[in-house]
């Protein structure tokens, strides 16, 4: 039965049907508890209790904020695994386009001065608050994706009132580009792996994304940077994360405005 | 330990040969970086092996969190043996493909194969269903990518954009229902749901008891997770995706698809249904209406699918086909009640990866040297007949023979004479398509018939390759053949491995090993 | 309070809603593009979905805020403050990872897109597929 | 009595390294190849003891038309094929199945098993693979479905039964199975039943026995048919319901045995014939085994071991005849031939020596047979119903097997004339496959001696069935007569021929 045959077909009504009735049986008989909840999750509560808590050294990670503490400490090999998702995401995005053309350098005049003025404020002021973004992660929301993001904003800026050549004029090509998400990737690895790499030099047990330390391991990533905290590992691997999805991101928006025969679309 | 330098390994190896790919010119570094990081990830396989062996159970902590706090890796005799199963694919992938890809093409295949194998691993190891969700999506994108490395080729780019879109809202549901377990559970971690679904009154330390009303939305998850493990592994109504897949895929992707993603589905649903939601869970009769269904679908896919076998005239439709088969089988045997069934069908999918591995490789290496009377092109004839004496499996010498004998065994204890014959004659139509294209190729010269594509050399990498293959299948299965007690060590541990309370306080009381 | 419960009860047959006409969309649907806008329609109500799950009308005080401190906490009494008022961070926390993990799916379905275009000339799924070449070993 | 010898344990590799170098030097020096196979056959009957008479039969079987196929092979593949592919492919199929029929663990059982019937899949698709025909593919395939399968499913439930450690060790004779469940019995019946053709999956034998090359269809028809029979004295030592598996086999089996022998009647192509004959013989053979169930009387078996061994013969003999005749004449239908007296006498003396053979002639081995069955059923008939049924199908079957065995003579002393010249076969070859055939036909003769001797001596036999005293005597007499006579017949057909 392929895709085709199942269209329109009582099989599919059935499903969707079946979909609908499960789920809202679920809401109903209060699967999921009262909607909309009173209280927390114990887990979650946990989490809240602990994620800054510096009377429970043993599993707090000294980050103001919650999701970010979960997302690169509690449940880190999570993330991990996601930047790996985007990792292969543009790896396979870049297998499809392997045989880009380049560019054909044009004339790229791009808007009028008032719009390439403004956006060059505009790209200052972008790329201050898309690192503030990133590096106060552990402390405000936002973090190493939502800061990579907002500098991959930047390039479809430019590509948009400049000319997708200005960036290339620029001396920022697909390979660097490529060559910095690489070298971030790698950073995060590394970062995981230090606690463990140091563990294994001096003896001392540790666990591979290790922050802070643990009954059975008194490693320690810092945890303040003077009288700011630090969150130990998180502000490092907000920072590769910024990397790594500032240039996965800013690569699909290059890559998607190119002209389809410097895509190798057309012959 | 060793199930978490795996598969940091493997990622490690992603990011490294990615790299050296654009950082040098090099290929020869790259190959040899390549096959180094695949063979490191090989011992630490067997290492893991040994230490399962030895301590029962292999258990991992991130960031020294305990369980359900962290994510945990959890690695028993099922898991590093399929670990086991696909660190070996992952090598002889990689020799694969430096004999049969082009030097421009590798450095696209590598890192995405080593994240492949790594998702797949992570899948594995995993004590934690989002994590699952995680792993799964990593494992869904990768093969898309691997299936559409040659992207100048249309029906590859059609069989991966269906692959990759109904891959996708499948995997969605897989989140669906981890958001419902969630919400409904109040933990996504695996032995604290099946402590839970067990005993909904249980309370944990750091999530404490369940949040709502747990039997709905445990029946909702199950045939929603069902349904997506069953269209992972390709058994028959959801397995529109892997015929296309097979047919326009590199050969080197295959291997790996053959022996570690495909194999996944099947695993899942062992997991799912002996460890998350148990035979005492609350949703028993619900479960036990499942397995009756899973049987029914199992043993309908498998004949079908070896009708369809028995068609194919071409090596890759015989390969996605039988494949659908032998996972179908497997899955036949996973869900049995009999733990022997169970363990046969556990060797049944690696049974089928060697199989399919075998006549892969076999067939790459004798297609690029027919017409160089060589050491190596008959020496790969010769693989390709064990490998479909492997797969036909009704000859002692090869691990075919047992992994069926075994099922058979465990259906006949259970009473179950359909399943018995389900396994046997599945395989005997399927054996049509084998022993047809056999002769075709082996036996019969028409040389002509083909264009020659590329006699390079390359000729140690193939005998290398040729000659492993070889002894990894014949040495499995005299080595069972001599031994049979084996089997029976491999049942124990089996049995062991499936035992949810074992689960649940091996998780629960966990020290890193 | 009971207009709360509605609007709540209201989102959620709401999203219940949308899963399935995004499942209709992705199982029926003829073009290729408009599968994937199923898709993604999809993917962001579980996301929202997430969100309803993890949110909560907290007894103590009257509105919810986002699981992180303002400020450094000082005493316990400050983590016991903050708990009596922020949401759950578990699904938050999921559901950025589902995001990152949707964008790089859908990206690289974009670009499969284009070059299911580039070859076939249209986005339909109904083409017809060439006869192979497989015994060419690639 | 039952002679008790020990086996030497060097036999097996005596036979198997005669085999490979004959197989060897075959290239090079035919005859002394051809030479050092049949004395590798030859060792098999002396050296190679099997379990009990049923097996050693079986062996003894195998081993003479080994002795006889190892020219005729060669000279065969020789002239059809042009190369001698064909040749070892057919040793490895004979020595597999001697493997077979000498196995003491149950484990060797299944494994030769196995590992015969895949090499007859080859071998019915050989000319498939060799002149790229289709029609051997899809017998094969039909082989493979409804033979293999099912046969595989029986022995795997067994293999399951007897648990794979215990497989390794138990000694066929001494397993013991309980197989209560009547749909696993079934099944496993079936499964036997399947790879004899006996009824409801016997429609794969004719396609299959017919496109073989006829050096495999004399193996496949004279001794692999007799692995279902084989299988089927296994079941019936186990411990089983004894009436419900006695009345399954005796019906279906007389079922198959009627139905072959009408169908081979009217068959046009003689390799077709022959197919539906075996298709009808291993019904009979089956009934045999169907009375022992019920009887538990040992001389059932006995009778039937003698019937396979003349069936075997005849068989053996007939399938190279029509591959002789096929390769001198390329056709296979009757109604074109008639004149084959007129091209080689000594041939159609053989086939007259085989056939009167089969039907019964006194010396011969097919009247022992025949003999020891009749006066067994005989002596039974009040006991039950299924006796004197088994009677009739047995009289109905001798009498219609006179039709097709007078179809196929037709074959050789028919009115027709010869239109076009034959193929000349290259002389040395001519010789082999002359030779070959009259050994076979001469050796149904001769080989009554010594087995009723063999016979005269194993206790049980001996004491019940006291007519072996008076055929004694008789027998070498009636030996010498019938060959005179025979060679009187050669003289007469050579004289009118020319």
């Amino acid at each position: 039965m392929s895709i085709e045959k199942i269209r329109r077909s009582p099989l599919t009504a059935l499903a969707l049907a079946t979909i609908t009735l499960a789920l809202s049986i679920v809401i109903v008989s209060r699967g999921l508890g009262i909607l909309p909840p009173k209280d927390l999750r114990e887990l979650g509560r946990t989490i809240a209790v602990n994620c800054f808590n510096p009377w429970n050294r043993t599993l707090t990670s000294f980050s103001l904020n919650a999701v970010s503490a979960i997302i690169w400490d509690y449940r880190g090999i999570d993330t991990v695994f996601e930047t790996a998702v985007l990792f292969a995401g543009i790896a396979g995005l870049s297998t499809l386009f392997k045989n880009v053309k380049g560019l054909t350098l044009g004339i790229g005049g791009g808007s009028t001065l008032i719009v390439r003025k403004s956006v060059k404020l505009v790209v200052l002021l972008t790329t201050i608050a898309s690192i503030s973004i990133a590096i106060h992660g552990h402390l405000t929301p936002g973090g190493g994706f939502q800061g990579g993001s907002v500098l991959a904003v930047i390039t479809s800026l430019i590509v948009v009132a400049y000319s997708i050549e200005t960036i290339h004029r620029l001396g920022i090509s697909t390979k660097d580009i490529m060559r910095i998400r690489y070298t971030a990737l790698l950073t995060i690895i590394f970062i995981a792996v230090i606690p463990t790499l140091y563990g294994l030099t001096t003896g001392i047990h540790a666990y591979f994304l290790q922050n802070m330390p643990k009954d059975d391991s008194p490693i320690s990533m810092p945890t303040n940077f003077f009288n700011t905290p630090l969150g130990g590992s998180i502000f490092f691997l907000n920072l590769a994360e910024y990397i790594a999805v500032a240039a996965s991101l800013s690569l699909v928006v290059l890559l998607f405005s190119m002209r389809s025969k410097e895509l190798g679309l057309e012959d | 330990m060793f199930s978490a330098a795996i598969v940091m390994n493997y990622l490690l190896a992603s990011a490294v040969t990615a790299f050296i790919g654009i950082a040098t010119r090099s290929r020869k570094l790259l190959d040899l970086v390549a096959i180094a990081m695949a063979t490191t990830g090989l011992i630490l396989s067997i290492s893991l092996m040994f230490n399962t062996i030895n301590y029962g159970v292999s258990t991992y902590m991130f960031g020294g969190f305990r369980p359900p706090l962290g994510v945990v890796y959890y690695a028993d005799f099922i898991s590093s043996s399929l670990s086991l199963l696909s660190s070996f694919a992952t090598v002889v992938s990689i020799i694969l493909a430096c004999i049969s890809m082009d030097q421009s093409i590798r450095r696209y295949f590598y890192p995405i194969a080593f994240l492949l194998i790594a998702g797949v691993h992570s899948f594995l190891f995993t004590g934690d269903i989002f994590h699952l969700y995680v792993a799964t999506e990593l494992v869904t994108i990768t093969s898309c990518a691997l299936t559409a490395i040659y992207s100048d080729k249309r029906n590859a780019i059609r069989a991966t954009l269906i692959y990759g879109i109904a891959g996708t809202a499948i995997t969605s549901f897989l989140l669906l229902s981890v958001i419902l377990v969630y919400g409904s559970y109040g933990t996504v971690n695996i032995a604290d749901i099946a402590l839970k679904s067990i005993d909904p009154k249980a309370v944990t330390p750091f999530s404490g008891g369940v949040f709502g009303e747990i039997v709905s939305a445990s029946i909702t998850a199950l045939a929603m997770i069902t349904w997506v493990f069953l269209f992972k592994s390709g058994i028959m109504p959801t397995h529109f995706w892997l015929p296309r897949v097979y047919r326009s895929a590199p050969i080197a992707s295959l291997v790996l698809f053959t022996s570690s993603s495909d194999i996944l589905g099947v695993y899942g649903i062992l997991r799912i249904y002996r460890i998350l939601f148990s035979e005492n869970s609350v949703i028993t009769s619900f479960r036990n209406t499942m397995l009756f269904s899973l049987t029914a679908i199992s043993t309908i896919s498998a004949f079908l699918s070896a009708l369809l076998t028995a068609r194919q005239d071409r090596v890759r439709g015989i390969v996605a086909y039988s494949t659908i088969t032998q996972l179908s089988l497997a899955l036949a045997g996973v869900i049995s009640r009999d733990s022997e069934a169970v363990a046969g069908g556990l060797l049944h999918i690696s049974v089928n990866a060697l199989g399919d591995t075998s006549i892969l490789t076999g067939y790459t290496i004798y297609m690029k040297n027919r017409d160089i009377d060589n050491f190596s092109s008959r020496l790969a004839k010769v693989l390709i007949m064990i490998g479909f004496l492997n797969l036909f499996g009704l000859i002692p010498i090869v691990p075919g023979f047992w992994s069926k004998a075994l099922m058979t065994k465990g259906f006949l204890d259970d009473g179950n004479i359909v399943g018995v014959a389900t396994v046997l004659i599945s395989t005997g139509l399927c054996a049509i398509g084998y022993f047809r294209f056999a002769i075709n190729i082996l036996l019969r010269e028409q040389t002509s018939k083909f264009k020659v594509v590329s006699t390079e050399g390359r000729y140690f990498l193939n005998t290398t390759i040729l000659l492993l293959l070889i002894a990894i299948v014949l040495g499995l299965g005299i080595g069972l053949t001599l031994n049979p007690q084996i089997l029976n060590i491999i049942v124990e541990l089996v049995s062991r491995s499936i035992d949810v309370d074992t689960y649940i306080a091996n998780t629960f009381n966990m020290v890193n090993r | 309070m009971d207009m709360l419960i509605v609007a709540f009860t209201t989102t959620a047959i709401a999203l219940i809603v949308n899963i399935v006409i995004a499942t209709y969309g992705i199982f029926t649907d003829r073009s290729l593009l408009k599968k994937v806008i199923s898709l993604l329609i999809f993917s962001d109500t579980l996301s929202v979905f997430a969100i309803l799950i993890g949110f909560r009308i907290p007894k103590v005080v009257s509105s919810p805020s986002p699981p992180i401190h303002l400020d450094i906490p000082g005493t316990v009494k400050d983590i016991e403050e903050f708990l009596t008022r922020t949401v759950d961070p578990i699904p938050q926390a999921f559901i950025i990872t589902a995001i990152v993990i949707n964008l790089a799916i859908f990206s690289f379905l974009a670009g499969l897109l284009l070059q299911y275009y580039k070859h076939f000339g249209s986005l339909d799924v109904h083409v017809l597929e060439e006869e192979e070449v497989v015994d060419e070993v690639y | 009595m039952y002679i008790e010898v020990e086996e030497w344990s060097a036999s097996i590799p005596v036979a198997v390294s005669l085999i490979t170098l004959g197989n060897v030097v075959l290239f090079r020096v035919p005859i002394v190849g051809c030479v050092l196979r049949s004395l590798g056959f030859l060792s098999i009957a002396l050296l190679i003891k099997g379990l009990d008479f049923f097996s050693e039969t079986l062996l003894i079987t195998s081993s003479i038309v080994g002795i006889a196929l190892a020219f005729y092979t060669y000279a065969y593949s020789k002239t059809k094929y042009g190369g001698i592919g064909l040749v070892s492919l057919i040793d490895i199929f004979l020595l597999s199945m001697v493997m077979l029929f000498r196995a003491k663990i149950f484990i060797e059982f299944i494994t030769f098993w196995l590992l015969t019937e895949l090499i007859a899949f080859f071998l019915i698709a050989y000319d498939y693979i060799a002149k790229e025909d289709v029609n051997p593919l899809r017998a094969s395939i039909k082989y493979l479905v409804f033979s293999m399968i099912p046969t595989d499913l029986s022995l795997f439930i067994l293999l399951a039964m007897t648990g794979f450690e215990e497989a390794f060790v138990t000694p066929i004779t001494s397993l013991e199975l309980r197989i209560t469940n009547p749909v696993i019995l079934i099944i496993v019946l079936l499964g036997f039943f399947s790879k004899a053709a006996v009824i409801p999956l016997h429609f794969w034998l004719p396609d299959a026995h017919s496109v073989a090359p006829s050096p495999a269809s004399a193996l496949l028809s004279g001794i692999m048919v007799k692995m279902g029979v084989y299988g089927l004295y296994l079941v019936a030592n186990q411990v089983i319901d004894e009436v419900l598996t006695a009345t399954t086999i005796i019906l279906f089996g007389g079922l198959t045995a009627i139905y072959g022998a009408i169908q081979a009647s009217i068959q046009q192509d003689i390799k077709r014939l022959l197919a539906y004959s075996t298709t009808s013989e291993t019904g009979i053979l089956s009934i045999a085994l169907g009375l022992y169930i019920l009887s538990k009387d040992p001389i059932f078996i006995t009778a039937s071991a003698l019937y396979s061994i003349a069936h075997a013969l005849y068989k053996a003999f007939m399938f190279m005849d029509s591959g002789y005749i096929e390769i001198a004449i390329h056709t296979r239908n009757i109604n074109e031939l008639g004149f084959i007296y007129r091209l080689s006498a000594i041939q159609s003396t053989s086939v007259l020596m085989s056939i009167t053979s089969y039907l019964g002639m006194p010396p011969s081995i097919g009247f022992v047979a025949k003999l020891i069955l009749f006066t067994e059923i005989s002596k039974y008939l009040s006991n039950s119903y299924a006796y004197p049924a088994a009677l009739t199908i047995l009289i109905l079957k001798t009498i219609i097997s006179i039709i097709y065995n007078t179809v196929y003579l037709k074959a050789h002393f028919g009115s027709k004339s010869l239109t076009t010249s034959p193929k000349p076969i290259p002389s040395r070859e001519d010789k082999y496959l002359k030779t070959s055939c009259i050994t076979v036909s001469v050796y149904s003769y001769i080989i009554t001696l010594p087995l009723v001797i063999l016979l005269m001596y194993s206790e049980p036999i001996s004491t019940k069935f006291k007519a072996l005293d008076i055929l004694y005597p008789l027998i070498l007499s009636l030996t010498a007569i019938s060959l005179t006579l025979y060679l009187l017949i050669y003289i007469v057909i050579k004289y009118r021929g020319s």
